[in-house]
């Protein structure tokens, strides 16, 4: 397993490069201006790694580190949209560093032929990329043998239009995953497909879900062991959450855990159920924490991302907050939505649970990602995950048996009142509890909270997390609603507002070990892209503008920037190409939720449109352009 | 002629001892008070009665007494000072025994209606029932607390209290204006948008009360009622925990019903609870059978008045926002046979 | 019924000043209706920010700078303003033209003023309660405005085509007495308006 | 003498129809009984063409009674939902008035009881016959589209729009709107 | 001109006087003469003919509720026409028929019981009946156009906003409002500078009828307390045209604003209303008792406690709506201090009349009447003053008895009174002695007979504004009681119209003083020549007329051109000639002008800006100082 000695001789091989690295700053090659492609860099590169090798040697953090097992080494493939079951989004390849990325340029770029929110990560599996629009969630492989990047095969699902109409924040796709040969993606119409990654050609396809009941599919899989493991979006309609796993071999339903209703149901066995905390013993909780009946209709949605300890055997996965928006419909806790669950990823069993935030008042989904990741925990080495989540505070829960070990505010927050560490509640702020007919002003972080699903990155190297967050706000105010299959159910109006300070969105690196943020790079909108940070010590991540960026992963200077032709909401990923080289993906194509006053032209008057945006984003439209665009890049040949 | 006045006064005064027997009685009387607040209310309103009875009194008295000395004929000049007359003195005392006396009964009356109203707002609240009435156009959703959240009881249009526990009532409005008044139990209190208002009533006795909706609040002002009753606690315990989700048609015209429900524009505004139906707009149906009346006390219930207001609600209660819907005679028996299974 | 005649008013003067005509108790009674409406209206906007916090709701009080100007000029007409009353009483007919003509410019100056306050103003009041009750205050003293500059406007052409009697240089200093309502009533909606939400921070 | 009071006459009578037509709270109307218009005729294509028009389909985008009820109704159905107040959401704006399906009274009524692709689900049978047409009201009201005399300027919720009395109609444009920059 | 003094007038002069006098101050029999009167007589005139026509309306209206209400479960008249019915009864009974009618009566009496010959300002006294009389039409016109008020008299918010009052017809009653409003408040400063200037010479406070000070007590209440209402009102409207937020609750507006001003108007308006009826009484109960008030000081005192106290207990409306407990309790104190002085006035009239030789004819039957109604309307109050027992009967039937027995009691049976005592100065013919005994019984009876049952009705639980009621409560009875009192109500009424309209044809011919009455009003001919006095009479006692020996009267005033006599404002002293406004169509079209502001405002809100253009011009135009030529030869050097 893993003790902090045997991380110590991991870690302890990046020392040389960074030797080079910084002989390299000395001489004057510090990295270029943001647009840095002009700038001439004469220094050496780093010698390119041979395919398949370890990451470069590097001075790695003391105190932090993956557990191997669910972080493999680097084999220069990008293979599931967070990288790997530990959601590091950590590449080992080192070519691109911060030395010569000022010099990246565009490799190809190739269209997705549509035009709403791109937020699908572009996986590189061997010669081939593989991407999945948004509706109509048109698979594309994309052959990096051909010269610029040809179209190797496309494969359309043909969803059920009808089912965008039940898409919350766009009909987007956060992407396929690989396996064993096939990908496994979602469709917006509640569906599950395995394809062929060599063919394109349809293996099985399930319907999981039912969108007239406003179930629709926005997540990437997760495949652990012959599992294929999807959840549900709808929360926002009225759909009961729950987490299937799929076998792989024929696509039929394993098992299926809902997030709300009778323990039955959510697969909470009490022989198996270990909670940490007392309130979340007892029987049937997720029926007698909400109205008679309302558990049907209660939401706790399973969209972000999931994470896996092979060496626990466990899945983390949150669940999304309850439905409706509206508290006052759903008195009680509502469990077991907005909160962490641990489950057996065979049987679906669930080990334990931890909830985020209790009754939810603002939808603040627990649905980010998880990442695994062994600490040194007041002396003692301790295995937890970390979340940032959308509520503000950064999480430290132990994995093995669910406690709360840390919960920090990472922005500004007047939601809440922090988390009390012994009983691990939410502390609701009693000033802002929403209530029929006032408004509640200044609730920060407003919905999409400090940090959507957008998935920050763990580095390996540093130690650090590079967070995509915003400091936003919101006036909020509630109002009867009624539950009708397929049409929204919310119940609240809402108008965002940026949070103090001059800028909207940032990239923050967070040091887990220090409890703290370290720097962060500001941004004018919100950053609704995900992050990738590589062992060449560069974070990259894209803005609502359509800025695709590399940051100095210790410092935050922005190393590199090139202006894509829409807003990116995507996730970069990284690879080695079949020619040997470093090569970083993105999608372009503003839209999901923040951006959906762009690519679905909503009216800016109205500061509801959008379920608040329209009255902080309007501006937007002026400097974000409608596209749905794959840029790949590399440095020079 | 001041002798008819007086016969008259008496007589009148007869009816209307009378009359005001009848507001003595009845499920909708100030005066017949089944709890705590509306008998503490009714001893101040006897003391008022008899303090302003008795000033009222004096002054027709005085009066009469005016009148009847007028039948003396007296000079012909107007008297231009009151100096000239022999009972400006005596007026004057009397004057100030008369603004004495005035002092005095508002003292007494002051006092009597402060101490009242502090014994009101200091009544005790710890073990109170807790019940959430929430005012919409026109009818009064209610709901009951309860230590889970699955144990909550919503109803509309019916408030089931137990015999000598007190209730708090929070008070909410959704669209306009109302004020939620059942007089055998107490005084009324406003429903005001974006305001939450409490209101405690503690019923003794036990029976049956009616309450309306007491500040104008648009076209069907009217027929806005509550049914109360007070009951046993234990009645009321059985009451609660019969109120597991609905019942499943039984007959084959019901499980039409039900589906013609469930197809229809029904589940848009209605709740059932055990059912797909979750609408949160219109009253809870649960268990509308069980209701004494419909529409918020337009009709008592029956198979009958049910099956008249789903075929025209706006002829029975014109403005309300029940649509009509359009439905064949036998539908129309089959929804109303499924609503009425709904006990 | 026999009249005795027991005496002759002819003798008495046809016009006056001030407290002893009848137009002042006119422009008095408005003056109290007014100040009425204002007293009640800065009533209203203690009432609505009892009821929100903070206050103003978007936090960023109203610009000072164009407020103040406005109200320093309304004080420093208050200066030609007095002497126009004073020249007026003695019933000197070129410096009453001279006063009307300067309150008549300084009127039409702070109109202008206004005009940039209004359009600079931190809120539109369609925005909340705090916008609609700062709007209502600021057109209710500008309607105010309007009507004392016009009014000193007729005075002042009038003034200049004919000469003045007493009666007319009586109506010159009831409308200086109106002017002075029209400043002292700028001040306290002058603190309400820019200097409270700045207190409250 | 006698003109003066004939013309007096026909001035009130005048506005005696308008004001009814306004005002009358008409809860049994008999909504109109609309032949299908087809968005998917030659003509229709994303523009309002003249369709023949009900009177009294008319009369509902005129009766202030109805667009009231509209509005209650478009919060009741949930329409706020997808379309927010007009602004749009996971639906298209409805205050731009452009209009993928048609925008006169019609058109909005039958896409609200056939639904349309790409997500606006049909709500024939859901939405009683009359409140479909309050709420095609109220959504003609929301693009400045309805009797400006008819409209509330707002509700009692959070500020969104422009106040409804004071949206200008936007006649209906060939060309692409303003919000493409 | 003079010879010495004092002398006594030949009756050639006299007649010289009066011919000149009558071309100075006649008004002509053309059309635009008619329209251009500023006459007050003929002013008052107009305003009380048009006062009781909307009277005689709202009473119809009555009638309308009563049949409605005979039966349970009556559906005769529509709930959306019932509550336009009872909203117009209020509002027609408030604002166009009690505050104008009392004020009409002072306009018309007011100079003529000063002893001058015109109102203070009588082109604004000309311009208040237009407006008057085009928002009584408006509004009226309105309702037969089913655009009539719906909301009730009092128009609470958030059912008179925008959101749940559609249309235009909440629009036009409050602007009825603004109309009525400045009306009453251009009355109210008139009557005010005439009270206080014009008086006749001797006239001090201390010698002023009690008409006179209720009257100036009266008008001040209306300067202060109006505003709130026009305040309120135009936050209605804005809320309602340009969607302003004072009454939103949800964006911080709140409903009880609304109910704050108006009640802070609509308290002091009952006081309005019923002061100059206490005036009326007084004057009624001197002459017909022949024996000055007992207690001078202490009515005057009486009436100004009134006044003042009536401010202090607006929120007594208001007790149900949650306000602190303990606060309340203030104003329960503060209404119930009321009794006082009211309890005082009562006393002196009963003992003026005790004193007195009291004859009964139909002016004091009214009286009597209305002590005996009022003082039963004024214990029921204090027992609404009292908070615990208006939780019961607030908004119920007992309330409407309350304030029916204390406006038709004080205030209509003293109007009806003062119709009886006045009618002869008016028209100079006396009303039926044996009409007006039928009259008052009819209506004594019938009164009692409609609004006793409603206490009790109030006490067994029936609600205020309900346009039916079911069957089964024990209301049927009582119900039918009072719809049949409402009609002899009504009978009484047509019995006083027959009975006015055939004064007017075969009267009695009246006389100057055929009461003999002590106040100057009774010292000219009967009805009054349009100058009013000949000479200016002098005050040498309270009781003018009763004084013995020959009437003293001053000469000097202008016979040739309008002018009014000015004297001290506290001690009655000649002090200046005053010249008074000739007739002039400019009031009429100003007031065209603001009525073409106002309604133009409820139909665009750009109304208010260009609408007052029209308007700027004619007052401009009525304003434009007037050169004083004739004056000039006659002042003293």
């Amino acid at each position: 397993m893993n003790d902090p000695a045997s991380a110590c001789t991991r870690v302890a091989r990046p020392i040389s490069w960074m030797i080079a690295l910084a002989s390299c700053t000395v001489v004057g090659c510090h990295p270029s201006e943001p647009n840095g492609a002009t700038q001439l860099n004469t220094v050496a590169n780093p010698t390119r790694p041979a395919p398949g090798s370890a990451p470069p040697p590097g001075e790695g953090p003391a105190n932090i580190s993956v557990p191997d097992s669910a972080s493999p080494p680097e084999d220069g493939q990008w293979t599931m949209p967070s990288r790997d079951y530990a959601n590091t989004r950590f590449s080992g390849l080192d070519e691109i560093n911060t030395a010569n990325v000022g010099k990246l340029q565009l490799a190809f770029t190739f269209a997705t032929g549509t035009l709403l929110g791109q937020e699908s990560a572009v996986l590189a599996v061997g010669d081939t990329l593989y991407f999945v629009t948004p509706y109509p969630n048109i698979l594309y492989a994309v052959d990096l043998n051909a010269p610029g990047g040809g179209l190797k095969w496309k494969f359309d699902p043909k969803a059920d239009a009808a089912s965008q109409g039940v898409a919350c924040c766009q009909p987007v796709s956060r992407g396929p995953v690989y396996s064993n040969g096939r990908i496994f993606y979602n469709t917006t119409d509640a569906h599950t497909v395995a394809v062929d990654a060599a063919t394109g050609q349809l293996q099985w396809k399930t319907r999981v879900g039912d969108f007239n009941y406003g179930e629709t599919f926005t997540m990437a899989p997760l495949v652990v062991k012959d599992k294929v493991l999807v959840g549900n979006s709808g929360a926002e309609f009225g759909a009961r959450g729950w987490l299937a796993a799929l076998n792989a071999s024929d696509g039929s339903i394993a098992w299926r855990a809902y997030s709300t209703g009778p323990d039955r149901d959510v697969l909470i066995d009490p022989s198996e159920f270990k909670p940490f905390y007392p309130q979340y013993r007892g029987t049937d909780l997720g029926v007698s924490q909400f109205p008679p009946d309302h558990w049907k209709i209660g939401g706790g949605t399973v969209w972000g991302w999931i994470s896996y300890d092979p060496d626990l055997d466990l899945i983390y996965y949150g669940t999304s907050n309850p439905s409706p928006w509206n508290h006052e419909v759903r008195p009680g806790d509502n469990l077991w939505t907005n909160g962490m669950f641990a489950r057996d990823p065979d049987d679906g069993h669930a080990r334990w649970f931890y909830q985020i935030s209790p009754h939810d008042l603002w939808d603040h989904s627990a649905v980010n990602e998880n990442l695994i990741l062994d600490m040194n925990w007041e002396g003692k080495p301790r295995k937890v995950v970390v979340r940032p989540d959308r509520n503000g505070y950064m999480y430290v829960i132990d994995r093995v048996n669910g406690e709360l070990l840390a919960a920090d505010p990472f922005t500004y927050i007047t939601a809440s009142k922090g988390v009390d560490l012994k009983t691990g509640r939410l502390i609701h702020n009693p000033d802002k509890i929403p209530s029929q007919g006032k408004v509640v002003r200044e609730v920060c972080p407003n919905s999409p909270g400090a940090k959507d699903w957008t998935p920050s990155s763990f580095s390996k190297r540093t130690g650090l997390m590079y967070v995509p967050h915003n400091e936003m706000c919101m006036d909020w105010e509630i109002k009867p609603v009624s539950y009708i299959a397929g049409t929204g159910y919310l119940g609240v109006n809402a108008r965002f507002y940026p949070g103090p300070g001059d800028h909207i969105g940032e990239l923050m690196a967070w040091d887990p070990v220090a409890r703290r943020k370290l720097w962060s790079v500001p941004e004018r909108w919100p950053v609704w892209s995900g992050t990738a940070v590589t062992a060449g010590d560069v974070v990259f991540y894209g803005n609502l503008e359509g800025w695709f960026k590399a940051v100095h992963a210790r410092t935050g200077e922005v190393l590199w920037q090139f202006k894509t032709a829409s807003g990116i909401i995507g996730q970069p990923t990284t690879f080695r190409g079949p020619d040997g080289r470093q090569y970083v993906a993105i999608l372009s194509g503003i839209g999901g939720w923040a951006g959906a006053i762009v690519s679905s032209e909503l009216d800016e008057r109205d500061p509801t449109a959008a379920k608040g945006f329209g009255n902080m984003v309007g501006e937007l439209k002026k400097q974000s352009g409608i596209g749905g665009m794959l840029y790949v890049f590399a440095l020079p040949r | 002629m001041n002798a008819q006045r007086a016969t008259g006064l008496r007589t009148v005064g007869a009816i209307a001892l009378t009359l005001l027997l009848a507001a003595c009685s009845g499920k909708q009387a100030a005066l017949d008070p089944a709890a705590d607040q509306a008998a503490t209310i009714g001893s101040l309103w006897t003391l008022m009665l008899y303090v302003c009875g008795f000033m009222y009194l004096l002054v027709l008295i005085f009066l009469g007494n005016s009148l009847w000395r007028a039948r003396h004929v007296l000079s012909a000049e107007p008297v231009i000072h009151g100096s000239q007359s022999t009972a400006e003195k005596p007026l004057r005392m009397a004057l100030g025994g008369w603004f004495g006396l005035i002092l005095v009964g508002l003292l007494v009356l002051s006092l009597g209606s402060f101490l009242i109203d502090r014994s009101l707002a200091n009544a005790r609240v710890d073990d109170a029932l807790k019940i959430k009435i929430t005012a919409a156009q026109w009818w009064w959703k209610v709901e009951y607390d309860a230590e889970t959240a699955d144990k909550r009881v919503v109803t509309a249009n019916e408030l089931r209290l137990p015999v000598g526990r007190p209730a708090l009532l929070e008070l909410q409005a959704d669209d306009v204006i109302h004020s939620f008044w059942i007089p055998n139990l107490g005084g009324k209190q406003d429903l005001i948008p974006g305001r939450i208002n409490s209101l405690l009533l503690t019923p003794r006795r036990e029976g049956d009360y009616r309450g309306q909706c007491a500040e104008f609040c648009g076209l069907q002002h009217a027929k806005m009622a509550i049914d109360a009753s007070v009951m046993k606690q234990s009645d009321f315990d059985t009451w609660q925990q019969q109120l597991a989700p609905a019942a499943a048609p039984s007959t084959p015209e019901q499980v039409r019903g039900h589906e013609i429900f469930m197809s229809g524009p029904c589940i848009a505004c209605h709740q059932i609870v055990g059912t797909p139906a979750a609408g949160q707009t219109g009253p809870d149906l649960t268990h509308l059978a069980s209701r004494r009346t419909i529409a918020a006390g337009a009709r008592p219930y029956s198979f009958e008045a049910l099956r008249d207001w789903l075929r025209d609600p706006q002829t029975i209660k014109p403005g309300n926002h029940m649509p009509q819907v359009q439905l064949s005679d036998s539908d129309l028996n089959a929804l109303t046979s499924y609503l009425d299974s709904l006990k | 019924m026999k009249h005795q005649i027991v005496g002759d008013v002819a003798s008495l003067p046809d016009a006056a000043f001030s407290h002893r005509t009848l137009i002042w108790w006119g422009v008095l009674g408005f003056i109290l209706i007014e100040g009425t409406a204002f007293v009640l209206a800065g009533g209203s906007y203690f009432f609505l920010m009892n009821h929100t916090t903070p206050w103003p709701p978007h936090r960023v009080p109203p610009d000072l700078l164009i407020a103040s100007c406005f109200t320093a000029l309304l004080l420093l007409s208050e200066i030609p303003n007095v002497w126009t009353d004073r020249v007026a009483h003695a019933e000197r007919l070129i410096p009453t033209r001279i006063g009307l003509a300067v309150m008549t410019l300084i009127g039409l100056a702070l109109i202008v003023l206004r005009w940039f306050e209004f359009q600079h103003l931190n809120i539109k009041w369609d925005e909340n309660a705090y916008g609609s009750i700062v709007w209502a205050l600021l057109f209710l003293h500008t309607v105010h405005l309007l009507t004392d500059w016009v009014d000193t406007l007729v005075l002042t052409v009038f003034a200049f085509i004919h000469d003045l009697e007493r009666t007319h240089y009586s109506d010159v200093a009831d409308n200086c007495l109106y002017w002075h309502f029209v400043a002292l009533a700028w001040l306290p909606i002058y603190g309400l308006l820019y200097w409270v939400p700045r207190m409250l921070k | 003498m006698c003109s003066r009071y004939l013309a007096s006459l026909l001035l009130i009578g005048c506005s005696v129809l308008a004001g009814c037509e306004r005002e009358q709270r008409a809860f049994h109307d008999q909504a109109p009984a609309i032949q299908s218009v087809s968005p998917t005729s030659f003509r229709a294509g994303g523009k309002s063409q003249p369709v023949a028009k009900d009177p009294e389909a008319d009369k509902y985008e005129r009766n202030a009674f109805h667009i009231s009820e509209g509005k209650r109704y478009y919060e009741w159905y949930n329409c706020y939902s997808c379309h927010a107040a007009g602004g749009g959401d996971i639906g298209p704006p409805l205050m731009d008035d452009r209009w993928r399906y048609g925008g006169e009274i019609e058109q909005i009524y039958s896409s609200i009881v056939e639904g349309r692709p790409n997500g606006m689900p049909s709500f024939a049978g859901r939405i009683p016959d009359q409140q479909v047409w309050q709420i095609a009201a109220y959504v003609r009201a929301m693009a400045g589209n309805a009797a400006k005399t008819a409209v509330p300027a707002r509700g009692d919720e959070m500020k969104n729009t422009k106040p409804l009395t004071q949206i200008p109609h936007t006649p209906v444009r060939t060309e692409r709107p303003k919000t493409q920059r | 001109m003079s010879a010495a003094l004092p002398r006594e007038p030949g009756s050639a002069e006299i007649a010289a006087l009066d011919a000149q006098l009558q071309r100075t101050w006649g008004t002509g029999r053309g059309l635009w003469e008619r329209l251009a009167t500023v006459d007050h007589k003929i002013v008052g005139r107009r305003y009380v003919i048009t006062g009781f026509a909307f009277f005689v309306l709202a009473g119809v209206l009555a009638l309308l509720m009563r049949t409605q209400l005979m039966k349970a479960d009556h559906e005769l008249i529509s709930p959306d026409r019932y509550n336009q019915i009872f909203s117009m009864h209020g509002t027609t009974m408030m604002f166009l028929f009690a505050v104008p009618i009392m004020e009409a009566m002072a306009v018309y009496l007011v100079p003529l019981m000063c002893g001058t010959r015109n109102i203070s300002f009588p082109r604004l006294n000309a311009y208040s009946y237009w407006v008057y009389l085009a928002g009584g039409v408006m509004v009226w016109i309105a309702f037969l156009l089913n655009v009539g008020p719906e909301t009730g008299w009092f128009s609470y918010v958030p059912l008179a906003g925008p959101e749940y009052s559609a249309g235009k017809r909440t629009d036009f009653w409050a602007q009825m409002i603004t109309f009525t409003e400045v009306a009453a408040l251009a009355v109210a400063v008139e009557l005010v500078a005439t009270i206080m200037k014009q008086r006749a010479p001797g006239m001090t406070l201390a010698r002023m009828p009690l008409f006179l000070w209720a009257m100036l007590v009266t008008s001040l209440m209306v300067i202060i307390a109006m505003p709130a209402v026009m305040l309120a009102s135009s936050f209605l409207i804005s809320d309602r045209l340009i969607g302003t937020h004072f009454y939103n609750p949800v964006e911080g507006g709140d409903a009880l604003l609304w109910q704050h001003l108006f009640w802070f108007f609509g308290h002091p308006e009952v006081y309005i209303i019923f002061l100059p009826a206490l005036g009326m009484v007084s004057s009624i109960v001197i002459t017909f008792s022949r024996r000055t008030i007992f207690a001078y000081t202490l009515m005057v005192l009486a009436l100004l406690a009134t006044g003042l106290l009536a401010f202090g207990l607006w929120v007594h409306h208001m007790f149900a709506t949650g306000l602190p407990r303990l606060g309340s309790s203030f104003y329960t104190a503060a209404s119930m201090m009321i009794a006082i002085p009211s309890g005082v006035q009562i006393f002196s009239w009963i003992a003026t009349m005790w004193d007195g030789k009291p004859r009964f004819q139909s002016p004091l039957l009214f009286v009597i009447g209305f002590i005996v109604i009022f003082v039963l309307g004024g214990l029921t109050g204090v027992m609404l003053a009292a908070v615990p027992l208006d939780l019961q009967v607030h908004d119920t039937y007992f309330v409407v008895a309350h304030f029916h027995y204390v406006l038709i009691g004080g205030a209509v049976f003293p109007l009806f009174g003062a119709f009886y005592y006045w009618f002869p100065k008016f028209t100079g013919r006396m009303l039926s002695e044996r009409l007006g005994r039928w009259n008052f019984w009819l209506f004594f009876i019938g009164f009692n007979v409609a609004f006793f049952p409603m206490h009790i009705l109030g006490l067994a639980g029936m609600p205020r504004r309900v346009y039916t009621y079911p069957s089964g409560l024990g209301w049927e009875s009582l119900n039918l009681l009072s719809s049949l009192g409402a009609f002899l109500i009504g009978v009484s009424v047509v019995l006083f119209i027959i009975n006015v309209m055939r004064s007017l044809r075969v009267g009695e011919p009246a006389g100057d003083n055929p009461w003999d009455a002590p106040t100057l009003e009774w010292a000219m001919s009967s009805p009054p020549p349009p100058y009013n006095f000949m000479h200016v009479p002098v005050v040498t006692g309270r009781e003018a007329l009763w004084q013995p020996g020959p009437r003293q009267v001053l000469e000097g005033l202008s016979p040739s051109h309008r002018e009014v006599l000015c004297t001290t404002a506290l001690a009655a002293e000649p002090d200046i000639r005053q010249p008074s406004a000739t007739p002039s169509l400019w009031p009429l079209w100003a007031a065209l002008a603001t009525t073409v502001w106002f309604i133009g405002s409820i139909f665009d809100a750009r109304a208010v800006v260009w609408g007052a253009f029209p308007l700027a011009v004619c007052l401009i135009g009525w304003l434009w100082p007037t050169h004083p030529e004739p004056f000039r030869e006659r002042s003293p050097a």
